[in-house]
């Protein structure tokens, strides 16, 4: 038998760089794996003892559940106060940037919407309570007066304005560059091919972004709305400084509600033992929380993959 | 004359708009007197009136098609003036409020040794504040650094593991979808682990620099790992292929041809991250502590960054009884902060701009 | 349905870069002219100029006068999605809308025009586009599959079907067959010449002998060189161009033995 | 550069070799952060070679960390709890640990009302303004007491702190003892979740929304109340003015905790007491020491810096920046007393 | 250089679809064969196998042997590089490395793989290659600048001159043309005749006049239906496909009157 003279050409430290570039990248996404579940791990242990503690002597005397979902709620009603102000407005900037704006004028649009993400969120929470807060009384005030009968605009409006309304409209604020920059990127990106197919059908420009910019960018958006209600969420420190906390009431424009996230920021300090795990006990309900909506995201994504623009 | 253009029947005549608008304008000034005048309410008529009017008025004229087509546009313009209000309100009373304290005192000088008594002293002589940011620049500066050094390598390697080796396997869909699960842990949650994870090697409370830097790494690297996984994945095959099909190895071509073909959407990915954790205080408190004075060493004692500066400054001001130094310091922290989170973005933007792919004849 | 375009003294600009200067032209209906000349001597951008879509491209901008059947395309108050909704295009790369089925691209055009139309009605229009356009028959089972999962040149005729469904007066091809392989360029072939028996059609090819079999008056377009602007150097009966041109430059390019 | 004030401190220090070096860590109250400034700041121009490092997470946090031995002392609004007590006695050999009060502040009760600078209220009024029960600035109660006042028919907004703290314990548990019919709910640092009312963060976060908010009322350190009038709060049959001196006087009539260790001094303040020109809310932030620590040299820094702070220097140091009030000599001198008996673990 | 490959009775799977059958094909040194057949049939496939560039795409595979002057490119053992490194291929599209100069473009086969090169040694082979590629006169004054500033045929003689530079013993290329206008497509059809000198070059192609005026040998692949493997029908001489074709199929194909 003769030997192959491609066998002996080739060289074997070569192979040992793919064969450890290789290596690298995948022990980078295992070591992610592994920090996530060591996360997860220590959001179990630390919260195990609010699970067996007697009922009475969790906060507010009557068990866990009876504490958390008040607050999952509060969390829930921010985060969606948040993504129902910020994802129209983000796409609607986005798509104004990609598709409206003059090119000279786009770039430093977008720029200076970029900047909103560097914000720290000390500043937005401080921001919130001192400007945006009083001048939102004389508003609440109209809705309570003119929309009042609607139990999420009861009055008395808040004298201060550090509502629920306001939290969230800051939580707005503050998701509102990750909406527009992660969008604005898709929508860049759609083929002029199809974008062209639909003005060469007679399409006007808003004809032509439903049936090609957007289709085709679905499931960008939706990702890009998944880590904006990912900060959304998560976000402590301003929800913390602008909210005016208390007990779950449906009234927007009232002093009410908590979020977990603030929840575990106002109280961290001071707690120690049970009142510690109870808060972590908190952190892992919303770490579960994201969990879910991220599997509804995925599942919505996937559902439209036959149809999907990615070829 | 010739005969009437076929093509442009029923086309409403270009100053029909502006028309529309002042006649918008001057009904919402009049509702809004009526109704008690403000600023505020006034712009909110005015802008659902034109809103309106607009889109019907394009509608009878022009059909359903375009007037819808003139809604849409308005609502997107509109989107966009509504997004410039809190941009402009933040930006402004940030820089009312930080331009007076930003000065080379300010810059480069510490906190060690300010105290209230300092503060009541120079408050009652009218004397310009003492003390500055120095301090939180170097801990901001080198905790992010030592974050972007971990998280950069860890999220690119990722990435490269999704788009170039993963494809369809199970562990890759495992860590997508994991990925996108951390981008929602609480920032805190992120800064009790990380010092709890210290706590367990090096003892309890154990906070330093890089403790912090660990935790902001487990807020960045799902930034990280996101932005440059799709800038790959644009990258075109046939770049990959052409490589290939030169007979170059496979992480060589990862790195000398899909990488820096990518390099500028992945550098304002890495700054998009960057800045997601500059501004963060809760992880900083419990994993780095606070400092007043210098130290530039990552490895030991306590650290103060930016925005927990700002965050003790404003909850805990030096002198209760003369707060006001100690907002000035906030404030002009926090300016500080956006300057350098602006620079870092320019920075990004030139280095994509070497690397970019170079188009043009 | 197939209306006259007549072309006077038309330049066009890239911002400052004129791309194609002064084409004077008229293009009868219900016939199909080709456009032959080499790259980059101004084909696509002309035709591109013949409904208003040279304008999508930022910078683009035309001096002159397009009139169809008389009504000047670029006057006064003219909206160019009129414009548009009356002269198709078909492009080079096959682009059907990735997210819709094959039924949902053939009506794209039609649902646009927001009039609410009958299930009967739709069911109707599909067939008779796919049938016009010879594609009926290959997929009138999988009408709801994604377009995208077609064979190029399937791809391509289900693009001329969305065209023809909104029934243009003119429909501009630019080069529909050169991502195709000769089976659907034949079928592709075989639609232009039944597509000018209610449409008048204008084609862009890089392939002469492609110019030759399906048109009935070809123009020759020239550049003098790069970043000079291209011109129509002859215009004239096809057969008339390949046989017997008038200009040299023509007679260079047409025997040339290119494919 | 590191020496913003340009202090001659430097020098000054630099000829006190005798003092001691190394790093203490402390976690714990923000109560007392800018009063530790102070001494950290005072301690170091003495001892060159120290340093003080004080992070004020919160005063759970502090006694977490410093039973985890995560921190050498803890500054905290509340003396250990008897479970905390007795797991010190894990960290810090058998004697444990112990509270020495560092920090003394009067709780003020502060209020926003255009016209007005100064109202009398008892604690039951208080506690009913509080819980919400009186809600109009010229109610019955408040007139009654303040019958040179003219007060408007302005609505009260109550503001109390959202986050938990010791500022918030020190005043309900002043109501609960003194108003004790009507405030029934329990002594906690979290305000009782079934009074709905406005809140902030922070002593900060309390001032600021009183400030900007006409008809507010809140309880917040007196010397951050800026400017903000103040109640004077009925103790036996007059009002007292809020003051150091007043605040100075309750402590003195604090007794030690019942069951406490020669050398732990924490106290139990009588929040009722009717003595004339007492102040009874008043917050005593403690520093916790171990009874004894691994080596000779963190002793030495504990017991340095332990008595810098309780000494006239350090009380006059903390009195300057932080306004606060000084503790009396006599419990300086236990205090003293006390810190000297820290030793070596065995 | 220049070597010979002989594939015995290939078969080509994308996982589990079986794309091409039982390919057994002798390739001549110094020679050009043609690959032609309708769409589908896996003529790019069967290309990709010879350089193993089928494996690139996952869940491709072969079994059967493909031997370069006699040994086994699947052999035990063979790295997929080296393969590459002997066997070079040209794109249907143009793809010049955007990040690189015209320069840097050509070298990349040799620098991307850490190869150290002295600057003339280096400046040789460029100088080398680009005339090879019959693109030296064009570029020569520009080599700094980005490769896609060029024309597209002049970035496929750029791409085929990067292919040359690694020397090669043998160059595929897959639709060369297609892309291209006849004046670049002369250019590459100019080229490839030189190219046969030193190179055994394999070419797939729509275009049966290309094949005629360029090939030394054809092979004709057709496919029975959709879902069915694509098969060699006949493999010859090019005059003798065809002017003279032994197949019905072949026959059908190559009198199709298709450009
Ligand atoms: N978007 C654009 N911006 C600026 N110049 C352009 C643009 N598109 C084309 N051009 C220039 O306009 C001229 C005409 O280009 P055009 O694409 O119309 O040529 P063509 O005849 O269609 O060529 P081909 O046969 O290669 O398609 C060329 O010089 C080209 O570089
Ligand atoms: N990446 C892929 N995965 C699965 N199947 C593929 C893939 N690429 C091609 N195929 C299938 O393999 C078969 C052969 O395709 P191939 O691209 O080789 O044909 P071709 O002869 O080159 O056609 P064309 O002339 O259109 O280039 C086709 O049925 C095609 O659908
Ligand atoms: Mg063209
Ligand atoms: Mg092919
Ligand atoms: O000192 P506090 O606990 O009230 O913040």
């Amino acid at each position: 038998m003769t030997t192959n003279a491609l066998t002996s050409k080739s060289s074997t430290s070569g192979r040992a760089g793919d064969k450890i570039f290789s290596g690298a990248a995948l022990a980078a996404g295992v070591l992610i794996l592994i920090t996530l579940f060591a996360v997860a791990v220590f959001l179990l242990i630390q919260a195990l003892p609010t699970f067996f503690a007697d009922p009475a002597e969790i906060s507010g005397g009557q068990g866990f559940f009876a504490y958390i979902w008040p607050i999952v709620i509060g969390t829930v009603i921010a985060a969606a106060i948040a993504l129902a102000v910020a994802t129209p407005i983000g796409l609607g900037v986005a798509l104004f940037i990609s598709h409206f704006a003059p090119r000279k004028v786009a770039g430093p649009l977008g720029y200076l919407i970029d900047l909103l993400a560097a914000i720290p969120s000390v500043i937005y929470g401080a921001w919130g309570y001192m400007v945006l807060a009083p001048a939102l009384v004389p508003g609440f005030e109209w809705l309570s007066k003119n929309l009042g009968f609607i139990p999420l605009f009861e009055g008395p409006a808040s004298q201060t304005g550090k509502t629920m309304l306001t939290a969230g409209i800051v939580l707005a604020v503050m998701v509102l560059p990750i909406i527009t920059s992660l969008s604005r990127e898709i929508f860049l990106q759609t083929p002029k091919l199809h974008e062209e197919a639909a003005l060469a059908l007679g399409a006007t420009r808003w004809e032509m972004i439903t049936t090609a910019v957007i289709p085709f960018a679905r499931p960008g958006i939706i990702s890009a709305v998944m880590l904006g209600l990912g900060r959304a969420l998560g976000e402590t420190m301003a929800v913390a400084l602008v909210l005016s906390t208390g007990n779950l009431i449906p009234s927007l424009i009232k002093t009410g509600n908590q979020t977990i996230a603030a929840e575990i920021a106002l109280n961290f300090p001071e707690a120690f033992g049970l009142r510690l795990s109870e808060l972590i006990a908190a952190g892992l309900v919303l770490f579960l929380i994201t969990l879910i909506v991220n599997m509804i995201a995925r599942g919505i994504i996937a559902r439209h993959k036959e149809f999907s623009g990615a070829n | 004359m010739r005969k009437r253009n076929s093509l442009a029947k029923g086309k409403l005549p270009k100053w029909a708009i502006w028309a529309i608008a002042a006649g918008s304008i001057i009904i919402g000034a009049a509702i809004s007197t009526l109704t008690g005048f403000s600023v505020a309410a006034f712009a909110i008529y005015s802008a659902i009136i034109f809103l309106i009017a607009a889109s019907v008025i394009t509608t009878v004229v022009e059909g359903k098609r375009r007037g819808k087509n003139a809604m849409w546009t308005y609502l997107i313009y509109a989107a966009f003036i509504v997004a410039l209000i809190p941009l402009a309100s933040v930006l402004y009373t940030v820089l009312q409020k930080g331009l007076p304290g930003i000065n080379s005192h300010f810059l480069f000088s510490s906190m060690n040794g300010v105290t209230g008594a300092i503060d009541n002293q120079t408050v009652a002589n009218g004397e310009p504040v003492i003390g500055g940011a120095y301090h939180a620049v170097i801990g901001t500066l080198l905790i992010t650094l030592w974050a972007t050094l971990i998280s950069v390598p860890v999220g690119m390697l990722t990435a490269v593991y999704l788009v170039e080796y993963g494809q369809g396997k199970a562990l890759s869909k495992a860590i997508t979808f994991f990925v996108d699960v951390m981008t929602g842990i609480p920032s805190i949650v992120a800064g009790l682990f990380a010092a709890a994870f210290f706590g367990m090697i090096l003892g309890p409370n154990a906070r330093m620099g890089i403790v912090a830097a660990v935790a902001l790494s487990v807020l960045m690297i799902p930034t990280v790992v996101r932005s440059t996984e799709e800038m790959l994945k644009i990258v075109p095959n046939e770049l990959r292929e052409a490589s290939f099909a030169l007979g170059v190895r496979r992480w060589r071509t990862i790195l000398k041809v899909v990488i820096p073909t990518a390099i500028s959407g992945i550098a304002s990915g890495v700054t998009l991250a960057i800045a997601r954790v500059i501004g963060e205080t809760a992880p900083i408190l419990v994993t780095a502590g606070i400092a007043s004075q210098i130290n530039m060493n990552v490895f030991a004692n306590w650290m103060s960054t930016l925005p927990t500066f700002i965050y003790y400054q404003i909850l805990t001001p030096t002198s209760p009884t003369n707060i006001d130094p100690s907002v000035q310091r906030a404030w002009a922290a926090a300016l500080l902060l956006i300057l350098m989170v602006m620079a870092l973005n320019l920075i990004a933007r030139l280095v994509a701009s070497i690397f970019a792919p170079k188009k043009g004849r | 349905m197939a209306k006259r375009i007549d072309v006077n003294d038309l330049n066009v600009y890239y911002s400052k870069f004129l791309a194609v200067e002064g084409v004077s032209i008229n293009i009868e209906p219900k016939s199909v002219t080709a456009f032959i000349g080499p790259s980059g001597c101004g084909k696509s951008t002309f035709l591109r100029t013949l409904n208003r879509m040279h304008e999508v491209i930022p910078g683009g901008r035309v001096e002159g006068q397009v009139l169809l059947d008389g009504d000047d395309l670029y006057g006064a108050g003219v909206d160019p999605v009129t414009v548009r909704s009356q002269i198709g295009m078909v492009f080079q790369r096959p682009n059907p809308f990735p997210t819709m089925s094959i039924k949902d691209n053939v009506l794209a055009g039609v649902k646009l025009n927001g009039t609410k139309i009958s299930r009967s009605d739709a069911d109707d229009l599909v067939e008779k586009s796919l049938r016009g356009a010879n594609l009926w028959n290959e997929v009138k089972d999988r009408l709801d599959k994604p377009g995208s999962g077609l064979s190029g040149g399937q791809q391509q005729r289900l693009c001329i079907a969305r065209t023809i469904a909104v029934k243009p007066d003119v429909i501009l091809m630019d080069e529909p067959c050169s991502a195709l392989d000769p089976i659907s360029t034949l079928a592709i072939e075989d639609l232009i010449n039944e597509l000018k028996n209610d449409f008048t059609v204008v084609i862009v090819t890089h392939n002469m002998q492609q110019a030759a079999r399906v048109s009935d008056k070809t123009a020759f377009f020239n550049i003098a060189g790069t970043g000079k602007p291209g011109k129509l150097i002859e215009f004239n009966d096809t057969t008339a161009i390949f046989s017997n041109p008038e200009q040299k430059a023509t007679e260079d390019y047409v025997s040339g033995r290119f494919g | 550069s590191d020496n913003p004030t340009a202090a001659s401190s430097e020098s000054a220090a630099g000829s006190s070799a005798a003092g001691v070096t190394g790093t203490l860590t402390g976690i714990g109250a923000s109560s007392q952060n800018s009063a530790m400034e102070a001494w950290s700041t005072g301690f170091k121009a003495a001892n060159s070679g120290a340093t003080v490092q004080y992070s004020p997470d919160g005063s759970g946090a502090g006694r977490e960390a410093f039973l985890a031995g995560g921190a050498q002392f803890a500054g905290s609004d509340a003396y250990l709890k008897e479970d905390e007590a007795q797991k010190a006695k894990e960290v810090c050999g058998p004697d444990g640990a112990f509270n020495i009060p560092a920090y003394v502040s009067p709780i003020a009760i502060a209020f926003n009302l255009e016209g007005v600078d100064e109202i009398n209220m008892d604690a039951d009024t208080i506690a009913k303004v509080f819980k919400k029960e009186i809600t109009k600035w010229n109610d019955e109660a408040i007139a009654k007491q303040n019958p040179d006042v003219d007060l408007p028919d302005t609505a009260i907004t109550v503001v109390h702190r959202n986050d938990e703290s010791g500022t918030t314990e020190n005043f309900v548990e002043y109501l609960k003892a003194a108003a004790g019919d009507v405030w029934t709910y329990d002594v906690s640092g979290d305000w009782p979740s079934d009074i709905q009312s406005e809140n902030a963060k922070g002593t900060s976060g309390v001032v600021s929304t009183t400030t900007s908010t006409n008809g507010a009322i809140t309880y917040a350190d007196h010397s951050a109340v800026g400017k903000l009038s103040t109640v004077n709060v009925k103790v036996g049959d007059e009002y007292t003015k809020i003051s150091a001196e007043a605040a100075a006087k309750a402590l003195d009539a604090a007794t030690p905790v019942e069951g406490a260790s020669e050398n732990d001094l924490a106290l139990d303040l009588k929040r009722d007491t009717t003595e004339a020109g007492t102040y009874p809310i008043v917050l005593v932030s403690y520093h916790i020491f171990c009874s004894s620590y691994k080596d000779q040299a963190t002793v030495d820094l504990v017991k340095a810096f332990g008595n810098y702070v309780v000494s006239d220097e350090g009380q006059k140091a903390a009195q300057d920046s932080a306004g606060n009030a000084p503790i009396s000599a006599a419990i300086a001198e236990k205090a003293a007393k006390a810190i000297d008996s820290i030793t070596v673990a065995k």
